[in-house]
């Protein structure tokens, strides 16, 4: 996953939020894919979500624990994105 | 001498002594350990060290598949195998290291690949599987056939220095791989440790950690990893736990109306639904520097 | 052949072609390697992992000490042996496996126990230590040995259902055992696996975590954990790091004015320092149920 | 360690605070001693502070990087201690 963000495990971004309202993770993945990607785009999304095998977290948790693309994240928060390997 | 109704012989009590003397184990749980059976698929990196470990633990019967032979290649990192063993099947050289450790448990071995049409009543046969395979369509084969035979599943990764741990279709609520992943990577998002790399220690870290998911589960000792993944990234030295979903209801293969079931499952096409054939078949080309 | 001038032949290109074809590794890194020498003190349950998947990633020049023999009692966990080496010398029983898995590297044994009269010129002879021992003299020996010869030493420790795992006397300002613990426990808080029992498996994680580090370490790849500790509950699945203090300048083993020295150490009584011997002398009871 | 709290790995606590002040780890120390504990004291702490062979964390740091004895903690910090092991 590092490949496709110039190599960086980690990114800590400040992302501007619209309308003065809460940023979901649509939006976030969204932002990250238009100004941090520096690799495809299509390794890291397939349409507005993340691309099949990616695991998206928020804080440790399964996004599906909290709303998948319309979890709010705030100031502070996590986004993971883990690609499930296979290998063995 | 069997007061206690536990099943073990001197010689087992002898040899598993310092797991029974434990307090937070005994003679019960190494009891419920020596009467189970584990499948590993796989006697590669991951099932190197899963396999010596469990029959060093007293399995009471250890299933080994794998149909590839051993190559100089894989030893810096499949350590169950040696140099004398090259060119051996490596179920066989997987075998063979188990037996020499524990000549008390049974050593069954399977020759051939994990397919459609044999995975439901192989794994019928073991009372837990551990997944040590190196491909997508062969991880999704398992689990499917875990999901239809009702069976707890520790799966476990490893590529590069990074390596994935956890228990698949465990208890009332634990997810299958299905339930994470419906839809399955593009062949070019999975990598094998063939044409990656790897470094040898990190499978052996991700199967010994199986291993020890496999006698919690066999033992009823401690908390399975269900519903929680290890990430686990070798080179900084992070290990972190992360909460997984629930089983999905919608899941079709361990759902409310599953359409992946023990009748249907052979003639599913992995290979079409991955996109990739489960074997490597073309061998590695000799490294040239 | 030999045009970037990493020194390895093609045999060793072929054995470590995974690791060598791995991005963050590569073939100077595995030069590194099989230019390196680790001593490992301790072929029991830490030590057998260590020592397994040290030798095969291709470190140049192994030691083993230990002066106890195989028992039964010990395969539960201690996988490098085997019922075959059952009263063999344990560090040549670990030779002979290491040598199986890779007849390239040098394997030598040392069949006394470390003692203050030997250590520091032994631990001279190697890069890198791996304390694999089992009891608290002999800890505080190889950290005083390892500040005195200037190595650094990969530590861990297993009992029960837990482990342990930090990197000593490392850089600048890693602590060595004595800055975190200037005083010893008293002997009633320094359990043993013989007499409180473990999980066979515990020791395989941590030993396997070990060769991870001493790979590091050796192959300059990574970020050892030095002035980290990671706690391992095996039973709940938990692991957590936490960071570690500095080396302190007032240590008497590393500090700015030490009284532990290579002139000193040798009549230092480490037994007196813990109130107990470092080798286990009674046989434990066989296990009565 | 958890033999010497009845067993429980982990244990919360409301520590009351005297002088309205900041509560110090020596003083959260003591009180676990007096209030938590139910095997023998001298297994968990020597006079003031903790016996040799356990290290003292405030949120998984080193106790020695925050002031040990002195180290102020406050509502949602954890205090741990950790024996060091020895077998292998
Ligand atoms: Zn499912
Ligand atoms: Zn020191």
């Amino acid at each position: 996953m590092e490949l496709l963000f110039g190599n960086q495990k980690t990114v800590e971004a400040d992302i501007p939020v619209s309308n003065g309202g809460q940023l979901t993770v649509a939006e976030a993945m969204a932002w990250a894919r238009d100004n941090l990607l520096t690799e495809r785009p299509e390794l890291f999304m397939k349409g507005s979500s993340v691309r099949p095998g990616v695991l998206v977290l928020v804080n440790d948790t399964d996004w599906e624990l909290c709303g998948e693309l319309e979890a709010e994240v705030a100031e502070g928060d996590r986004v993971t994105f883990i690609s499930t390997l296979h290998g063995g | 001498w069997d007061g206690l109704q536990h099943g073990l012989d001197k010689d087992q009590i002898a040899r598993y002594s310092r797991q029974i003397i434990l307090h937070s184990f005994g003679v019960q749980a190494q009891a419920r350990l020596c009467r189970g059976s584990v499948l590993i698929v796989g006697a590669g990196g991951l099932g190197s060290p899963a396999a010596l470990y469990l029959a060093a633990a007293g399995v009471g019967r250890v299933g080994i598949v794998d149909r590839d032979t051993v190559e100089l290649s894989n030893i810096h990192r499949q350590v169950i195998h040696k140099e004398a063993t090259v060119g051996m099947h490596k179920a066989l050289s997987a075998a063979e290291a188990c037996r020499a450790l524990n000549s008390s448990i049974q050593v069954e071995t399977h020759l051939e690949a994990l397919t459609p049409a044999n995975a439901v009543q192989l794994v019928r046969q073991y009372d837990v599987v551990v997944d040590a395979s190196d491909n997508a369509p062969t991880r999704y084969l398992i689990s499917d056939a875990c999901c239809a035979a009702g069976r707890s599943l520790v799966s476990g990764a490893a590529i590069g220095t990074d390596g994935q741990l956890t228990v698949y279709c465990h208890g009332e609520d634990g997810p299958c791989y299905r339930c994470l992943f419906p839809e399955a990577p593009a062949a070019g998002n999975c990598a094998r440790c063939v044409d990656a790399g790897v470094l040898g220690v990190v499978p052996g870290v991700i199967g010994t950690l199986q291993a020890l998911e496999a006698v919690k589960l066999l033992s009823g000792v401690g908390d399975p990893l269900s519903r929680r993944l290890l990430v686990v990234d070798c080179a900084a030295g992070r290990f972190h736990s992360v909460k997984l979903r629930a089983r999905s209801p919608n899941c079709v293969a361990c759902g409310a109306a599953p359409s992946i079931t023990t009748a249907s499952l052979p003639s599913y096409d992995y290979a079409a639904f991955t996109g990739q054939a489960a074997a490597n078949d073309a061998a590695p080309q000799p490294l040239q520097l």
